[in-house]
């Protein structure tokens, strides 16, 4: 199983100055792995109904795809950007409204835990289906440079797993044909549920799929803030100024369950050694112990932050009413007078 | 002056361009100098620059992109090629354009003509009827205007509409069906109209089978039976009361449809007026509609596959007799 | 012993593996120690290596390659992970392995295994219950299971089977479904089931609507009225002869189906039954469908969006009083 | 619109000798040639139903696919791969059969022009939605390895059109990892019906594509028959070899209409001055003339026992029976006892 690990790489020392976002950054993912165990621990205790998704040890990729971005921008997330949501401003009681379903979140219970988004306020709402989200990211820069927007630029997730599917395809390449300021991040973490990367795909990187579409591609480690910072941050800022559209490809390990009903068992113990599997948080809490960018107490500030940030969340969205199938409108179009009637026998 | 089914499609897309600058022209061939595969887009892309544009053989994306700029504010009309290739596009259709008000709130204004029906020749990739399956999903408005007026109208209501609208346009009627010019304004979308009055006999059809279904009832008209006949316009939303309206006259129904025949249109019409009609009906409904195989390609076998004016009446006689 | 239904497909694929070497699965997740999104196929990679294959997430190439294995002579078991992503391999579907037999003479034996309808909290994309988009369209068979018992020996049979079958099995019932044993034989495939015979109505229905149904009707014969149940199994072919002949006896026809409203299963009953026996009827029928609305995430919605025990028994005491 | 043409190569001299299959090839290029122009011919004499569909210009490339297959391989053909099919071994009679729809053919009337093939005998029948034949080809390669057979293989085509679909994405990605014996050879006509190389793709060179999927690669001039027969043919010796699938892309202008109705007046006149716009049937023969390959009167008696088997092929066609709606067999399923009867009430 482990025959599809890229050759063992040298970890490429930071050596450069840390990125101005670096500690803003860390911030984001401790919330967002801070919230995701909360998450996690309700899911255990049987309080969220449905299924609960992590992030965990994809947070330094997923932050800076939120935090390279502005306002103006258009953001298509996926299954495990908790963190990037989060830095492109979701408040964090929406989270927990969708997951609890109540009526006051932004998907008001019809559809719950990663199917959330905004998109007036530039946050798609994933279907489940994966890569069908590239497309319609690409319409929407498309809309925005017709009426004359600028300075915009559009940015969406996939696994490598989603890389696998026709409508991803269709979607970069399209992107390309439409030269819109787009960037793809493609973050390889070695699984697809329970299926490793040797019946995903068989080219040696996915990142030579940019050359085939007409992209830009970089490759980049995921468990390393900085590069993250760094490589997503260029990438948005060639996207902005009218290059073609960008591909990076990260690198990392799923570190929890495909979802939290999932005990991951068939990820062998092994792959725990290489470089990738390493836990992006811990190492970037380890650099800023290291290089001292901030003392432990501000550290252990943060920390209880995002546990009341977590905490006050959740003690709102669990205030909130919850939906009711008596009062729902079941319309599914905006035009109600041309709602359709197959049974108004009763 | 006379225009055809095909030309008022053309000349609907024209004045939503020259009407509304959120609309724009997404799909394969639909741009250049080429206008389309049928050229119901002839001459648009250089009237309006940068507006009808040529796509990758990309349903899935075609689609996908025209819910994105939908979503920023445009009014995207996505011509398939065929209707048989939005097979391709099945998933953003059903489940990204289809879901997307009822779970966000926001609506997505896009129109997606498909080139419908059966031609002589076509075979079984160029000739489906897919209003049944976009009709079943929730979230879709699904024309199938059957005379040129209608085509003409109805395209720029599909327009206006906020929400996605599956157009199905039919090819035999392309050329077939002449009017002498455009209306300004058409019946409200959401009703179906009496197409011909009549007494002893309703038959509901739509597309091209409404022109199958007059020529029918015209032929038995001689014989001394008036049938009435209703043409949906819309299969989804179904307008039951003017359906149910009209075998209250009747008594008899009869409906007819191109697509296959389990389930799909003609089932949910007799499905309506057995359970909101019953006692309405003097004698059992009946349906016709094509055959339960791929569309065949040879015209011998078309013509059979293919319910048409003949089969019809011969079914009206046998109700008419019941 | 007791087996789920759930296991019981299982069990049906481990069979099917011993017994035939034409045999293979194919699906996300359905090979290595994993053995599925729901467990179908635990343990079988082991048991039968390189005979239970994970595939990338590409529903379209996963049919695809399926339908050629089939024809040369293999004889694959396609997992979807959820029926709702069919979607993207519905092309395949409909129009290669739906048109290959009429088309080339050659038949495509693929069963495709589609994990379908609703579950509390799956929402809108993990809940679809497919059945009537697949049976419109010719050239598939369309099984839905309401048993155990059938979803061993119907799993068995679509395999057999040389054309291409759509398996529709209810997650709901993977678990809260058991049988005491598994049988060596089941019904033959095409004929629907008397699951309870009464001579008041007549209610039809298949997968987990029968289940409600059977509920709804002891329910209201402890009211002294005996409500005849019909399993439909297969909707595509449809028994129509046993519906007719339950109809016969009991002049009132109610149809419970869990997809959406328009067109589908049930009017496809009603519209048999109303064209081939109407004047078996004592009154009008009637349907129950869930709503015509994507499938809602949150349980309080979605006990409203799915027909339950108690929705039919209310629809089956007023068309008793009719 | 000529943005996309590739930077103009001398054309490589040939220096090789001459491919023992050459002048074989060349008799099917000229077959194929010669019986589309019967065909459109007819075509515009209203005596065809429906859609003709030629490939002018693209007989090297396909002759050379058909040629360099044997027996046990599969082949499932596209468009314009009259001269593939019949160097592969179709009858000609059979495409005469297909185009009238007769009784007697393959598709029986049921369906008709392009869309036929015997799958028993690894011809498979293409279905109109462009890509959908990959994966379908994989499949039974998949299943020829599952059964023990030994040095088979697959080969399909494409356009440059039909390689943006989603299915042919998937089908080729899944043909690397499943590792079968696959060549894909990509026709680069430089239009998918009216639409030009710009408005599809926007990658420089779509044979940068191959290695993105795991692929090995290849790019030849399909005006060059020399080149198609070696190119293609080491391709499909490589696959036999049990390398990874092969991607061939060919570069040509398609030199009819997209099918005999279209009068492809949207093709710029300067086109024709580019290389890739050659006729490889002229320049084959030329070739043949000016090396002295056989005498001028073989070449005559080569074109006359082409004419011959063109009008045998539609002689034989145009006496057999048509297909009659009241004789046919409406069932879409051969288990005849599961046939469903919606409307059994007649
Ligand atoms: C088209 C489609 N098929 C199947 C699924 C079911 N599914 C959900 S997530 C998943 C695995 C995704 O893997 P990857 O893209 O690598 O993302 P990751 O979960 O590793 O972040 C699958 C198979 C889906 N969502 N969409
Ligand atoms: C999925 C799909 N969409 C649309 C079509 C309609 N169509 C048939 S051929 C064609 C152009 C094909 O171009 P290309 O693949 O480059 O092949 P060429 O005709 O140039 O040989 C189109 C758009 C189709 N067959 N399949
Ligand atoms: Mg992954
Ligand atoms: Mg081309």
């Amino acid at each position: 199983m482990l025959q599809t690990a890229r050759p063992k790489k040298e970890k490429a020392p930071t050596e450069a100055p840390v990125h101005e976002k670096y500690l803003e950054a860390f911030r984001w993912m401790l919330l967002a792995r801070t919230f995701e165990e909360k998450l996690a621990s309700m899911y255990r205790g049987g309080r969220i109904t449905g299924g609960v998704y992590v992030g965990k040890g994809q947070e330094a990729v997923s932050v800076a795809c939120g935090i390279s971005l502005q306002k103006g921008d258009v953001f298509a997330p996926l299954i495990r950007d908790q963190a990037g949501r989060s830095a492109f401003g979701e408040p964090l009681v929406d989270v927990a409204r969708t997951y609890i379903g109540t009526r006051t979140g932004p998907m008001r219970g019809r559809d719950g835990n990663i199917h959330r988004g905004k998109p007036r306020e530039g946050q798609l709402a994933m279907i489940s289906h994966l890569g069908a989200m590239v497309s319609v990211l690409v319409g929407s820069l498309m809309a925005k440079r017709g009426r004359g927007e600028k300075n915009f630029i559009g940015l969406t997730t996939i696994g490598e797993g989603g890389m696998q599917t026709g409508a991803s395809h269709e979607g970069l390449n399209i992107a390309a044909v439409e030269h819109v300021p787009l960037v793809v991040v493609a973050t390889n973490n070695h699984y697809a549920y329970s299926t490793p990367n040797d019946r995903e795909f068989a080219c040696d990187n996915l990142v030579d799929r940019a050359r085939g579409y007409g992209f830009e591609g970089y490759e980049l480690d995921g468990t390393d803030l900085a590069q993250c910072l760094d490589i997503i941050g260029k990438a948005v800022k060639r996207a902005r100024a009218g290059r073609p559209p960008q591909l990076v490809v990260a690198s990392i390990l799923r570190l929890a369950g495909h979802g939290e009903h999932d005990d991951f068992s068939y990820v062998p113990k092994e792959i725990y050694g290489e470089p990738f599997a390493c836990d992006c948080l811990q190492r970037t809490e380890q650099f800023i112990k290291e290089h001292e960018l901030v003392d432990p107490a501000t550290l252990k500030g943060w920390r209880e932050d995002a546990a009341r940030q977590v905490d006050e969340a959740f003690a709102i969205a669990q205030k909130e009413p919850l939906p009711s199938g008596e009062e729902e409108d079941w319309c599914a179009i905006s035009t109600r007078n041309l709602a359709d009637n197959a049974e108004a026998a009763d | 002056m006379s225009v055809t089914y095909l030309e008022a499609i053309r000349e609907a897309q024209a004045k939503l361009l020259r009407d509304d600058k959120r609309v724009f022209i997404y799909g394969q061939d639909v741009g250049g100098t080429f206008g389309g595969a049928f050229k119901a887009t002839k001459g648009l892309a250089k009237e309006f620059p940068g507006r009808v544009l040529n796509t990758p053989i990309s349903e899935d994306a075609m689609v996908g992109t025209a819910i994105g700029a939908a979503l920023e504010g445009m009014r995207p009309i996505v011509e398939m090629q065929f209707a048989d290739f939005s097979s391709i596009a099945l998933n953003q259709i059903l489940n990204n354009a289809g879901t997307h008000y009822w779970r966000t709130n926001i609506s997505v204004p896009i129109t997606i003509r498909l080139p419908s029906g059966g031609t002589k020749g076509s075979g079984p990739f160029h000739s489906q009827s897919m209003e049944s399956l976009y009709a079943h999903y929730p979230g879709l408005i699904v024309m199938t205007p059957a005379t040129v007026e209608d085509a003409y109208t109805m395209l720029i209501d599909a327009v206006a509409i906020d929400d996605p609208v599956i157009y199905c346009e039919h090819k035999y009627l392309y050329y077939h069906l002449k009017a002498d010019d455009l209306p300004s304004e058409g019946m409200p979308i959401g009703q179906a109209r009496i197409a011909r009055a009549g007494r002893d006999l309703t038959i509901v059809s739509y597309s091209a089978m409404l022109q199958e279904s007059l020529i029918a009832a015209e032929e038995i008209a001689k014989e001394g039976l008036e049938i009435e006949v209703v043409d949906l316009r819309t299969v989804k939303p179904l307008d039951t009361g003017t359906v149910l309206a009209s075998v209250a006259r009747t008594g008899r129904l009869l409906v007819v449809g191109e697509s296959f025949p389990w389930g799909g249109a003609t089932a949910e019409v007799i499905a309506r007026v057995t359970t909101e009609g019953f006692h309405l009906l003097d004698a059992a409904p009946a349906r016709i509609n094509a055959k339960d195989t791929p569309i065949p390609y040879h015209p011998n076998l078309w013509s059979t596959h293919r319910p048409n004016s003949k089969v019809i009446a011969a079914k009206a006689r046998k109700l008419l007799r019941e």
